[in-house]
């Protein structure tokens, strides 16, 4: 699997996500099974874990870098995001109420991770003292080459 | 990594037109320029989306923001966007519910606004 | 530095040279000081030289990588290319013959490194025994974003 | 990572119309259809670049390859390219000197093609 494996490693500096995007969604598009809408998903799942990854370090990013990992299995994409932030307690994120005008209102943070959820096939959250990481995966069926494969 | 905002007003709404990418690093702009609009005491505004090629979480934080800070002055902050993959996000997070998304800036500004 | 380096892995596969040029045109672009014709440039002396690292596998590509590092000094974009491949001897490459109609047209390659050295202000290779590291420059003065730095 | 090729004839000339990255990935499929366009009997043969974002040396090879192939029977290969960036890596390598470069399909094929 290690040569299916593209790595991306960008300095923690919120202008950069764009660029996580840019190869996230160029790599999904050449693959057939994923339509349009699925790549958007996946493309804005993966801008999510990124800032929260970038986020995890606080004010002191110096030095600080996170990771991404695209790699193609047989039957699903799989995107993991790494940082080596300060983790957290998956079981203690605060619970949305249901969505009504003035309670739905208080909430302008805390999204990200319900937005993830309901936007790829599988998201794991792998929280830890020593950094996060987070796998999404999209299933896709066999996979195969948009691109024609010849090579010279 | 751009975000481009443009300004105008039609009949008493201030209408904000955004293009480019809303994220954590382009949000703080569009944050601003709210707050600028807002203090200088418009009441009825419409963000228009037509223009936005992405938006994540910290843009529609950004966006409840308004929101909130237009009710609390009796205020209306209503959206523009038809584009499906921008509704989508607002679907997902239940904010179809809190915003009203309008077709077109025509059809924002001609409401009443409550 | 470590902290403003990006860094990009790929398979040594050739329909991935595509996004090499992406991501370095992209950041490339996020800089005032380079026009577009020298971001074209330094696109396809990156591009040439991922081509001749994936080229250093031969056959044998299985498993095998190309990292590209983008790095910003304060006076200059720097784009390193590595692989692991079996080097080779830069003193023995080919001269091209004066341009002339007829001998000319003997040279359907050995054009990569010649265009490299011409489109950069600066190219070093460093050939070993355990791969190749080309390192190419872009001088533009002191660096700023194009982007707004406001930052959350 | 695309590349589409489209032909079709003006006279005795067969006009190759490129699109989008010629690299080292998509460059064989440009050879082949070159080495097809020859084998069917072509003589002169106009590579219209007009619409290319991308070229690299393996691309130029291609084309080398092509007008060698063509010379050798008596024909010619003549390229349409305006685009300065494309046209700069011929600049670079000498190859301006080779070729012979058109602005536009109708001119190249007005020529008399020697
Ligand atoms: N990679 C991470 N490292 C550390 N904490 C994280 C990480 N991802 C998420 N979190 C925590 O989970 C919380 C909820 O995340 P999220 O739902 O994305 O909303 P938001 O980022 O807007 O707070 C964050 O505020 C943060 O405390
Ligand atoms: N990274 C590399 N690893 C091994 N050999 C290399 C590398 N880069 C260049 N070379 C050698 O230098 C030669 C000339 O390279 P270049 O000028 O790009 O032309 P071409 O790749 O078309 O042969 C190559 O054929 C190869 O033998």
């Amino acid at each position: 699997m290690e040569d299916r494996t593209v790595e991306l490693r960008i300095p923690a500096r919120t202008e950069l996500i764009a660029l996580t995007r840019l190869v996230v969604s160029t790599l999904a598009l050449t693959r057939r099974e994923l339509d349009e809408e699925r790549v958007d998903d996946l493309k804005l799942a993966v801008s999510e874990a990124v800032t929260n990854a970038i986020e995890s370090y606080g004010t002191d990013v110096e030095g600080k870098a996170v990771t991404v990992f695209w790699t193609e299995q047989s039957d699903k994409l799989e995107v993991r995001i790494q940082d080596v932030g300060k983790g957290f307690d998956l079981s203690r994120l605060a619970a949305h109420p249901p969505v009504t005008d003035s309670a739905r209102l208080q909430f302008e943070r805390g999204l990200g991770i319900p937005l993830i959820r309901s936007l790829v096939d599988e998201a794991l959250f792998e929280p830890s003292e020593d950094g996060t990481s987070v796998c999404l995966s999209m299933y896709c069926g066999s996979l195969s080459y948009t691109g024609d494969p010849a090579a010279l | 990594m751009e975000l481009a905002l443009e300004e105008r007003e039609i009949g008493d709404w201030a209408v904000l037109a955004v293009r480019g990418e809303v994220d954590v690093y382009t949000a703080p702009r569009l944050r601003e320029r709210l707050i600028e609009i807002i203090s200088r005491g418009a009441r009825r505004v419409v963000v228009d989306l037509e223009g936005v090629d992405f938006l994540d979480s910290t843009g529609l934080g950004v966006l409840v923001g308004a929101l909130k800070r237009l009710r609390s002055n009796d205020g209306e902050l209503d959206l523009v966007c038809t584009q499906p993959r921008i509704r989508k996000v607002f679907e997902i997070t239940g904010l179809t519910k809190v915003f009203s998304i309008h077709e077109s800036v025509e059809e924002a500004t001609s409401g009443s606004g409550e």
